[in-house]
């Protein structure tokens, strides 16, 4: 038999889809002032001015009382690792940072999961000291910021 | 059947928003806890959040206890997300409505969102490809546009239906929409030159004939009707509600231009509400395309089959006519976020029915209004009546 | 409240099928028929799909009114899909369970499918990390393994629980797995030796501590009680429902080792079916990982908090013990599709109490069973107590 | 700032949840059978032995009377034009194929949605006679096969 052929793409871009990491701009999210402050090497959030909560993720409205009369503020740049664990389940994308060190670390009360650097599994225990890294995320056409901890040096 | 009362509803504004998934959310959420008296976050029993597909629009699952969390809503009743494509916010309604009917709960709250947006709109346009079925209409290049596209095609070919007819359901929403500030196009009007004239999309469909790609978000609170005056002074109720489906593959369709699924849900809701199509003063359809809110007037029984086309054209719709459709402004003119569009449907009733709408588009007197979503291949019609008292 | 009957059950092979999304629908569909007398498909009225994630691991949506049509199913009162990841199956059942008791309809089929296995597994892997909040917890890599890791460390750290414990939880699930024809993992038997030094997944999670991917299918048909007897002599009954859902990020969450969510899903669940935790003489947790199970035993009342170790060491979770935990094999040994789980559960207790399983794992006497589902980052508890009488 | 640079793909091959065509070999789908026909030139489907149902798309039970004892029939390779249209509308991995004529043929009472080849939409009327064309689809790692249907010559 001959047939046409119908030639459908071999390679595409990265669709949003199966792209792990947050879109940053103003355009795409109303808290793009937390990626603008990570570049900056800060780790912030919002706090609500009604009622003082402090959230974790950053929000635009607080979960607590509803008011969006919110403000940044830094978090301290160290805290304690409440948890952790070797990976090697890896999604698509993240096949070259296997195995994978991944935790939980109490920052001020709040507990922020991230992957840790600089450190093997036997290094980490839990309730040590954990200090902030900022990593830039490259795709080939834009920057984005990403946080990271590593044990506290 | 315990009664179920709307007390409450939040609204954002529609459109190619600067927002995310969850900024949609937070916004709906807060405006609707805004709206009531006496009801904080944790207060609500239980959360239904209706959007059609966040894992591709947005890559998030479990979405309803995302939601409930950015809301600082801890449900102890019942959490779930429904989908049904663009009727998901419905579907939403519908399983509150029947959990609270049923007395599993008793205050609840429903969230609808979607966002459609995507920094790769051909992306996008892949995931409205697998609305129809994927595997064997959506591979051959069949998303919404080009299959009601062929609906319109038919519907000209057997009932004579006109171009011209086609696009007054676009003059007439787009009137409604020009004045609506939460529209997706406000501040323009059309007339029926410029929709026919407008950019082919899917011939005979043109730009202005079809709904636009949307962000948005809509939120209800819904209770127990003796409930209802703890929290407002004008709640409105839910009288019934219909739902039918038949095939969703085009071969299992009972054909391209007489949707059965919408008699067979119509005629349920009316007789689960105690009314006849003559009751209704007011009803949202679902106008995704021009074409659709035609048919839809031929089958909710607003008129004879294959006289839709002329039910718009003697302004049978419009204010002042036999039933107003779409005074918020239709899907056409406040643009289709999926999950969000049935709860901007309920929510314009509610706030036609506390005279809580411009005066432009007030329906006075309106007693009884309807709510129509079809969804897929108009395979799936969904229904629910409600009304003021 | 009208009473709701389980009539009828369709269960397809679990595993690493050779069949797609929709052979999956049509298998469990013709079970359910064959499994019950007097009914067809047209007269299904309501029809109810529990689905986690189509939209990514088969590039399928609105899939209610795709899989209806593969069963020649025209619902005519309600039809929608429930998705709450790894509980979607449960959403959907609740979902019937409510629109029957409130008298919306009478005659209900659900059907709980996924298919899992992809031509590239990464693109699986990719779909399993949103189940959790993917923006602010997947891309840190967690997806369920590594979270269920730390749940498990914690416990460990706060409670003294072993290594070995956990490991007990696989070896009695799959000692009733491995003579289940249905179950992924049928034929095999392991030690605890064996599955303490299979392989790390996440430690101290190794590859048997974890459920696997899965394609299955399952399905029931649901009426309102006074109409069981003509489809069946020994219909089962639902008895009561509870659901929680405390938060979703980590951060939001009560703790690791404390699933709140699930002592309040439970508390309800005996509530409104008017029982208490002795009263259960089977139960079917969701044992996505060893772990899970040993923290579920806790917080649905079976022993005191922290004891859950003990519990599975003395025996009390298996044959003879205080109740019979997970006797079709448990997510562990069947594997865990995440749409049909909750189905394959509610059907064991459909065969149980029906006296339709095999000696080996049959509760003698058992009255009164409960299913239970986690979702996401267990943040979502979700229960139900079925009945022999 | 001083940043470590974490990669991301930029490209990736299509993945299967961007893939229109059907997964079509026995390890993936139960009616295999369809995608062997098509390649020999041959536009099939199933038919219920016990009630006589013809069935499209081809099932695996009937859905008319639950039988699962079913047969593969061909389908005539003619059929007529139902309803057509030329969109513009196209996702991602079409874009070569734009504008795209795009129908619903009826074959033996069947409606049959397919792509439109060789034609115009000029050409294109209600009722016109139209014929299969069995197409291959190349994405560079598998050979698929698809049909379309063309006016009849
Ligand atoms: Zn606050
Ligand atoms: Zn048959």
């Amino acid at each position: 038999m001959e047939y046409r052929t119908v030639k459908i793409p071999d390679k595409i871009n990265l669709p949003t889809m199966l792209d792990f990491y947050p879109l940053q701009t103003e355009k795409w999210t109303r808290v793009s002032r937390f990626f603008e402050n990570l570049k900056e090497g800060k780790l912030t959030t919002t706090q609500c001015k009604a009622c003082g909560k402090l959230h974790w993720q950053p929000r635009i409205v607080c979960p607590e009382c509803m008011s969006d009369d919110l403000e940044w503020v830094e978090l301290p740049k160290e805290g304690k690792l409440h948890a952790f664990v070797e990976s090697i389940v890896v999604p698509l994308g993240m096949e070259q940072e296997m195995p994978m060190l991944v935790g939980v670390v109490d920052v001020s009360g709040l507990l922020i999961s991230t992957k840790i650097d600089d450190a093997k599994l036997e290094d980490l225990e839990i309730g040590m000291d954990m200090e902030l890294k900022v990593v830039r995320v490259e795709d080939g056409k834009q920057e984005r910021y990403w946080y990271r901890f590593r044990p506290k040096k | 059947m315990r009664r179920v009362a709307v007390v409450g509803v939040g609204h954002t504004k529609f459109g190619k928003r600067d927002a995310g998934w969850r900024d949609l959310v937070q916004e709906a959420g807060k405006l609707a806890f805004d709206n009531v008296d006496n009801l904080e976050p944790k207060d609500i029993e239980s959360f239904f959040v209706g959007a059609a597909q966040p894992e591709r629009f947005a890559f998030l699952t479990h979405v309803a206890p995302l939601a409930a969390e950015m809301l600082g809503i801890t449900p102890r009743k019942i959490i779930a997300r429904t989908e049904l494509a663009c009727a998901s916010g419905q579907a939403a309604i519908r399983y509150a409505y029947a959990a609270i009917a049923a007395g599993l709960t008793d205050i609840a709250m429903v969230v609808g969102v979607e966002k459609m947006f995507m920094p790769d709109m051909l992306e996008a346009q892949s995931n409205m490809t697998c609305v129809l079925d994927r595997e064997w209409d959506g591979v051959n290049g069949l998303s919404a546009p080009p299959f009601f596209a062929m609906c319109a095609q038919r519907h000209m070919y057997e009932y004579g239906t006109t171009r011209e007819q086609m696009a007054m359901v676009r003059v007439k929403n787009q009137k409604f929409a020009s004045k609506n500030e939460l529209a997706q196009f406000y501040g323009k009007e059309f007339t029926v030159d410029q929709v026919v004239n407008s950019k082919p999309v899917s011939m005979p469909l043109c730009l202005l004939d079809c709904s636009g790609i949307t962000d948005g978000g809509a939120a209800m609170i819904l209770v127990e009707a003796s409930l209802a005056r703890q929290f407002t002074d004008t709640p409105i109720y839910i009288l019934g509600t219909g739902q039918a489906s038949i095939g969703n593959l085009i071969n299992g369709l009972p054909g391209l231009a007489n949707w059965d699924a919408c008699r067979i849900a119509a005629e349920e809701a009316y007789r689960s509400a105690r009314i006849t199509p003559d009751d209704v003063d007011i009803a949202e359809t679902h106008d995704c395309f021009t074409i659709s809110e035609i048919i839809e007037y031929e089958e909710l029984g607003f008129c004879k089959k294959g006289e839709g086309g002329k039910f718009v054209e003697e302004g049978q719709s419009d204010i002042g006519g036999k039933v107003v459709v779409n005074t918020r402004g239709g899907l056409l003119g406040m643009g289709h976020p999926l999950g969000a569009t049935a709860l901007s449907q309920a929510i314009e009733l509610f706030w036609q029915f506390r005279g809580e709408v411009p005066k432009y588009r007030y329906v006075d007197g309106a007693e009884i209004g309807i709510t129509h979503n079809l969804s897929g291949s108009a395979s799936v019609h969904s229904i629910m009546i409600y009304g003021r008292g």
